[in-house]
């Protein structure tokens, strides 16, 4: 079965916060929905859980004609009078299920989510990363047919994190559930889906694998939100991009006036000192941060400043190199 | 320091309340209290259990007063609770309308709407029923009660409530198993209201009771109206143990029960 | 009355012995002020077991006549055939709109009530006029009421003001230490009128026009001399007392000096419980004092009437009248005619104003004036209300 | 669910008792109001009863002496009761609980009983001037002031407030409870004094039920007569009292200008907690989207 | 001046949710602790914010007996009835500052944390994210000596995430604040802070520069935390750690006992294709994952499964490869 977003429109406080969103997600898979604060991720996920009504559009599924979804909330919203073992089991309670059966599910996902401990706890009594797993198992105990996830894992640590995802992946594949999530947090995005909607601004942008997005982005909003890149100020002349740093040939993607043109420079895996056909610019290396798995290292060419993540140790400070595009450089 | 104040405080507040009902229970054990005498000549507990229980009547409006009051709380509760709900949850046109149509029972005065309630109910043949009674006491509690609960539930809104539904529970599971627990204290409140204000209704009893439900509070009042102190305060002691002891169990085991702070 | 069965009981029996019959095994209900408990037990103890004899039981509902009339308007509006209300207490102003409305069955008659045929003469001017309305055989007197002075023996050095003017003397002689309770109140009206009566005299207020400007030209002079009194009073009559229980305390506590009651045993069943002290000394004005009597009368709607007529028989017999002398019973007069007194009965209450220290019951009958029309006493009230209340 | 649907569903019980009982009820005494009183041969329809009315300057005088007095009153309860449900919120401390229980004491009471019970106190043969005197403080009754009946209607007053600072305190410390001290943390963490603390965070978050409280109390202290009837004083008398008065007078024909004078009474009342509503919307706390 | 937190332990529903905390913390610093979930970095802010009183120990300052910090809480905790104009200038009314100066430093920070259209909204009228650039503007706009944050980013997208980093780092410099975060997310700690903390289960484990933190943990349970890394079981004998897929020397840290040791492989910087002089393994490549900035590669060693993050395109699947160590391996 598949769902249908069609034309959802959302307005609130006179503001038009969801703007003709159109989707369609497969069942049985994984949808990410990536996009900054306040793009109407929360917004939309409500009208998917049928909390809210879109003020135009639909949401339909291939047999159901009322497909909702169960959420786990960005807040937790945890019931205060219960405790995490009644919250958790809330769900399958209420659909007089057997206790037995009841304990056995709870205790099998409270295991999971490393809070077996906690069962008897009031939520005023846990910190924040518990009460957001305490919510997720409260939905996730469900199997439900089609899961909501909004921010999920925002509370989690590194460890957690990915403990969480995984689960949640098999839990998907073995209950055959669609998942919808969405996060603001690319990486999460990118370790639980193939497909990744961007939500810019009530629209969606781009819908794309992961590898696709981060290398093409469709357009200027979405590269400057996927983030981590260095925006270059130029103008396109002549099948030409221009700029200060570095002029020539590159992949224009603008729909702009031809005299503003951007270019886009990821952090990561656009640049790099390897000599290729694409030459991009010599800079001096001014600065250099150690981030964990790489270096952030600032780079000034000319007047302008330039950061990329680097392999540990590959340059110095203090000296000057010579930077290849890896591919050609993409311009809005 | 602060502790002192908050005691002299608490000392002065005890007193404002405590005196009063102290009076009350003089008069209904004492004998013979005439200025200057600073306390009555004698006092007597056997002469009020005495009257107490040689009484008759008083079983069987207690009886009454009650049943009523009990009727009152099912019915008003019933109908306080959606109405809170709608006011405290959702947006509507005529909110603002309705936030005042609330208190209207307790603003337009006795006089002005007991009769012609009477007459509704002579019309709708409920005078002198059950139902007529409890309703027209029903009346005059749904303000508090609907405002009580409003307070409550505006505190946390709908938040819960959109949780539980979205489940998979049903508007009634919702109701009874969310929303009912957090709003326990103004549903305490609400309740507490009503039983008092049904237990001390007079008039509306009598007029649309059709004399049926001679409760203790149309026993009691014409002897306080008349100013007939001593019978009013043995009357007035017992209305104190019929309204205080049950509701007094009640708040303890709500607070018993209550083993956490319902957070806003 | 659960009567609903049989029709024939929701109209009046012609005789006392069809009545009988028919009230066999029915409940009659009888609706009256509930704030006097001597009354109340009079009717649970001496009336009620009385009734049960005659296979009917009695219930009593407390409500006051303002109330009870009310209730009938009420079902008189939305066309009600049968209420709840067999028998009610009733007096003077609420008779008087009673009647007028028409919410009162009749006529009740000898024939209905062989104990007012044996006790109360057709004559006598209480059986015709209630407050000068015509009572048309509407109603049935069942207590004798008349207006009586309380006055404190130590305060007074046992020397009463037994007149309007001796009041005055007094008053001026120790201010603050009188007072009467406000309008509308019962009571405190009646001292009003009492003292017009003192002043300009019955018979002048009696054929006074029922209009506001036609009464304050009579009563003027009593007017004055309520504002002459004032300043003496309590409080300088700023202010009054709003009840007669709270006057009740203020003379039990020797605030003031003078107490008053419709009931002339009042000070007799006060002292009996404690209320008042041995001081209290009841007494009349020389040229007389208000008197009345509190009726019985039975509403159109009244599901039971046989019942109804039972009752008031009962009420009016010498058995339940002799048994409420006692002074817990409240210690009323009957209402009988002076001449058609049972021998017995006058007897005992000869011997309780003796033991009880009170005015004899022939100096009560000898000293009785009538009340005026109850269209009157509002506007009396509201005279008070605007010239001595109100005035600087 | 459509939400109409579902509002329409949880406001029918209260509409439906109340048109059956109350609107009914109300249109019914508006007609008389008008002049329509059949049943003593009144019939004529007109607004001459209220023209009457607002030509009485009796009435007008005692409208506006009884708006002061039920302005005072009740600013007087909310007042005390707001501080004294401030001191005694807590719910962990076994002595505010005990407070809390003695606060509810004269919620579940009649009005009557206190009225009786200040009779007997303080009257001036009452208990608190005799004690007085017995300890020596006042050589006589006499000076203890008039506080029944009085001209400034103290006895009305103490009676109101024995009963409605524990009402107001009842109903605010059921909302303070539910609300926990998180806002307060915040505050003081940013700085704000205990004072502060109270005017900017608590005082709004339970004004709205402050607000509930104070127009049900007014509501009460203007239209109730009871307890005027008892202890006010006959010069200055209120407007219940006033009302109730020309009621029991008996005279039906008089029905229609008792009844439209209930009607303005309700009208005014129903017009100032409208305001109040109004106001409390604009205050702070007037916006609280269920405090998160 | 320096802050000194002495012995702090602090107990709740009968457990010991902190354990003798010991630090100093230099003024005019960024000091980050970093923790997993319910480790008691909340708690531990709270008695720094003097919300809560430790059950033993003491928080003082050089020259302020007692030191209080102004805290950025991780449930946002806006006002409710308060816009988002009046929440962020409550400090600053509060204080009686006159009404331009408040309106004027509002509408700075509004327009750095990207709100200033929000001004008249109500906290629930705001997404999650702009709900915490209130609660950070509100504390932030006291320019505080000490000031306390509570996972203030975790609700923001990577693009707002840095600029308030930097935002934060400005504002730190030019008021010469004292900063202490906490997080579970360790980039950020490692971005905003050259001192990080780690706290687990209530406890200070290890105190350092992030790039030490990452090569040589304190021990197992950081190395846990830290995430992205292989653990693999083995022992340590004569000197030498021993296990399936390694045997050899190695950097041994442990304190447990010495038959059950662990070897310690981060993800990232440990492991590199160039030979150098620590042989590590020999391993076949089943599977990668783009992850943005590198590829997540799975490596079958013999049963054992490794994960390793190399730069994009540096291996092929179903090849086989030789790894180096680039440094004598950590073993505890
Ligand atoms: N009232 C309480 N009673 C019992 N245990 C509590 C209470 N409050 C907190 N705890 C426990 O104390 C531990 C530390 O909580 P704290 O909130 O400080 O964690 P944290 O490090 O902030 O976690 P997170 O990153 O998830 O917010 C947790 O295990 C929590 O369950
Ligand atoms: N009641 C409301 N009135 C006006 N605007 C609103 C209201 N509720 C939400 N918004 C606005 O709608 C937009 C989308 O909100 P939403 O909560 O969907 O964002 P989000 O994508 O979930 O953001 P975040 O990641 O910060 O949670 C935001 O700009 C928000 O300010
Ligand atoms: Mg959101
Ligand atoms: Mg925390």
């Amino acid at each position: 079965m598949t769902y249908y977003l069609n034309n959802i429109s959302q307005k609130k406080g006179g503001q038009q916060i969801l703007k003709k969103v159109n989707l369609s997600i497969n069942d049985n898979s994984i949808f990410a929905i990536l996009g900054p604060s306040g793009s109407g991720k929360t917004s939309l996920l409500n009208i998917l859980a049928r909390i809210d009504h879109p003020t135009a559009g639909t949401f339909t599924g291939d047999n159901e004609q009322k497909p909702k979804g169960i959420m786990v909330f960005q807040d937790y919203r945890l019931f205060p009078h219960m405790t995490v073992f009644q919250n958790i089991v809330f769900g399958l309670k209420i659909k007089k299920i057997k206790k037995a059966e009841i304990r056995q599910r709870a205790e099998r996902i409270m295991m999971t989510m490393e809070i077996t401990e906690l069962a008897k706890r009031y939520p005023d009594e846990l910190s924040g990363g518990q009460q957001q797993r305490v919510a997720l198992a409260r939905a996730l105990i469900l199997n439900p047919s089609l899961l909501l996830m909004d921010e999920p894992f925002s509370s989690l640590d590194e460890g957690l994190r990915m403990e969480m995802l995984d689960f949640v992946k098999k839990l998907q594949q073995q209950f055959k559930l669609t998942v919808i999530f969405v996060t603001h947090y690319k990486t999460e995005a990118y370790l639980l889906s193939n497909q990744v909607a961007i939500l810019i601004n009530g629209q969606i942008m781009q819908i794309d694998t992961p590898r696709k997005l981060e290398q093409t982005p469709a357009n200027l909003a979405v590269a400057k939100f996927l983030g981590q890149a260095n925006f270059i100020q130029g103008s396109f002349q002549q099948h030409q991009f221009v700029s200060s740093i570095y002029t020539g040939d590159s992949d224009f993607r603008g729909t702009g006036p031809v005299k503003e043109a951007t270019l886009y420079i990821p952090f990561v895996g656009s640049i790099q000192l390897a000599t290729t056909a694409f030459s991009a610019f010599n800079g001096e290396i001014i600065g250099i941060t150690w981030i964990g798995d790489s270096e952030r290292v600032t780079i000034a060419v000319g007047s302008e400043i330039i950061y990329l993540n680097l392999p540990v140790d590959s340059v110095q400070i203090n000296t000057k190199k010579q930077f290849y595009f890896k591919r050609l450089p993409v311009v809005y | 320091m602060k502790k002192l104040t908050k005691l002299a405080l608490f000392l002065i507040f005890s007193c404002f309340v405590f005196l009063p009902l102290l009076v009350i229970v003089l008069l209904a054990v004492g004998k013979g209290w005439n200025y200057p005498q600073l306390l009555p000549q004698k006092i007597n507990f056997g002469s009020y259990f005495k009257l107490l229980f040689t009484n008759h009547e008083l079983l069987a409006s207690l009886t009454a007063s009650i049943s009523l009051a009990l009727g009152t709380i099912v019915l008003t509760i019933s109908i306080a609770y959606p109405t809170a709900i709608a006011l405290a949850y959702y947006q509507f046109r005529g909110k603002k309308l309705l936030n005042i149509l609330v208190y209207l029972p307790l603003i337009i005065p006795g006089i002005a709407l007991l009769t012609n309630v009477d007459f509704m109910m002579i019309k709708l043949g409920l005078d002198g029923s059950f139902l007529g009674v409890i309703s027209i006491h029903m009346l005059f509690c749904l303000s508090y009660a609907i405002k009580l609960l409003v307070d409550n539930l505006a505190l946390l809104h709908n938040r819960y409530e959109v949780v539980s539904r979205n489940l998979g529970a049903s508007s009634w599971q919702t109701f009874f198993q969310v929303t009912l627990p957090l709003s326990k204290n103004g549903l305490q409140g609400a309740v507490m209201m009503t039983y008092i204000v049904s237990m001390t209704q007079y008039l509306a009893t009598l007029l649309v009771g059709d004399g049926k439900y001679l409760t203790l509070s149309v026993r009691m009042f014409p002897f306080t109206q008349a100013g007939k102190y001593k019978i009013a305060a043995v009357y007035g002691v017992t209305f104190m143990l019929v309204t205080l002891i049950p509701l007094y169990l009640i708040d303890t085991w709500m607070t018993h029960r209550e083993r956490r702070v319902i957070r806003a | 009355g659960n009567s609903k069965d049989s029709q024939s009981t929701n109209k009046l029996p012609t005789n006392y012995q069809t009545a009988l019959k028919q009230a066999k095994g029915q409940t009659v209900t009888y609706y009256g002020f509930g704030g006097s408990d001597t009354q109340n037990r009079w009717i649970d103890q001496v009336v009620t077991p009385m009734m049960k004899k005659k296979g009917i039981t009695v219930k009593r509902v407390p409500m006051d006549i303002d109330t009870i009339l009310n209730k009938l308007t009420t079902e008189k509006e939305a066309n009600k055939k049968q209420g709840n209300i067999d028998v009610v207490w009733i007096n003077g102003e609420n008779f008087y709109n009673a009647k007028k409305l028409g919410l009162l069955d009749g006529p009740l008659n000898n024939k209905m009530l062989p104990n007012m045929k044996r006790y109360i003469s057709a004559s006598d001017p209480d059986v015709k006029r209630d407050m000068a309305t015509p009572i048309d055989q509407l109603e049935v007197p069942y207590g004798n009421a008349q207006f009586v002075m309380i006055g404190s023996k130590k305060m007074f050095n046992g020397n009463y003001p037994t007149s309007a003017a001796k009041l005055l003397d007094w008053a001026k002689a120790n201010p603050g230490k009188l007072t009467y309770v406000a309008p509308p109140d019962f009571t405190g009206s009646a001292f009003i009128r009492n003292i017009i009566y003192e002043t300009v005299g019955y018979q002048a207020l009696n054929d006074a026009p029922a209009t506001k400007a036609g009464i304050y030209k009579v009563i003027k002079p009593s007017l004055d001399y309520l504002n002459e009194l004032k300043p003496y009073l309590w409080e300088n009559g700023k202010t009054y007392p709003k009840t007669t229980a709270q006057m009740d305390k203020m003379f039990a506590d020797h605030q003031i000096a003078l107490d008053f009651s419709y009931n002339p045993m009042y000070a007799a069943t006060q002292k009996s419980t404690g209320q008042f002290t041995n001081d209290a000394q009841t007494f009349l004005f020389d040229k007389g004092t208000i008197g009345n009597y509190n009726y019985l009368a039975v509403p159109k709607t009244a599901p039971d009437k046989a019942a109804a007529i039972v009752l008031i028989n009962t009420m009016l017999s010498k058995k339940a009248q002799s048994e409420q002398l006692s002074l817990k019973y409240g210690a009323a007069i009957p209402p009988y005619s002076a001449n058609k007194m049972p021998q017995e009965i006058t007897d005992k209450l000869n011997d309780s104003a003796a033991k009880n220290n009170t005015v004899p019951v022939k100096t009560l009958a000898k000293k009785r004036i009538p009340e005026v029309s109850g269209k009157k006493i509002p506007i009396i009230e509201q005279l008070w209300k605007e010239h001595v209340l109100n005035a600087n | 669910m459509p939400t109409k649907r579902k509002i329409i569903l949880l406001l029918s019980p209260f509409y439906l008792f109340f048109t059956l009982f109350f609107f009914s009820a109300v249109l019914k005494s508006f007609v008389t109001s008008l002049g329509y009183y059949p049943i003593v041969g009144l019939k004529k329809i007109g607004l001459q009863y209220y023209g009457s009315a607002f030509h009485s300057a009796t009435f007008l005088a005692s409208c506006e002496r009884t708006f002061l007095f039920a302005l005072f009153s009740t600013a007087m309860a909310c007042l005390v009761g707001l501080g004294l449900a401030f001191l005694f919120n807590g719910r962990k401390n076994n002595f505010t609980r005990i407070f809390f229980k003695i606060a509810q004491l004269p919620v579940m009471l009649p009005h009557i009983f206190i009225v009786l019970a200040l009779l007997q106190l303080i009257s001036q043969t009452g208990l608190i001037p005799s004690l007085l005197v017995h300890l020596g403080i006042m050589s006589s009754i006499n000076h203890f002031p008039l506080l029944v009946n009085d001209p400034l209607q103290i006895g009305i007053i103490l009676t109101y407030l024995w009963k409605e600072i524990p009402f107001v305190i009842v109903s605010l410390v059921l909302v303070l409870r539910q609300m926990d001290d998180r806002y307060k943390i915040v505050a003081t963490n940013l700085g704000a004094t205990k004072w502060q603390n109270f005017w900017h965070i608590s005082l709004p978050l339970i004004q709205p039920a402050l607000i509930n409280a104070f127009i049900i109390n007014f509501a009460f202290n203007f239209g109730s007569y009871e307890v005027p009837y008892l202890l006010g004083n006959q010069q200055r008398e209120l407007l219940p009292v006033y009302i109730y008065d020309l009621y029991v007078q008996g005279d039906l024909t008089q029905l229609p200008l008792t009844m439209s004078l209930n009607l303005i009474l309700s009208l005014f009342s129903i017009l100032f907690a409208g305001l109040l509503l109004k106001i409390g919307r604009f205050l702070p706390g007037g916006h609280t989207g269920g405090s998160k």
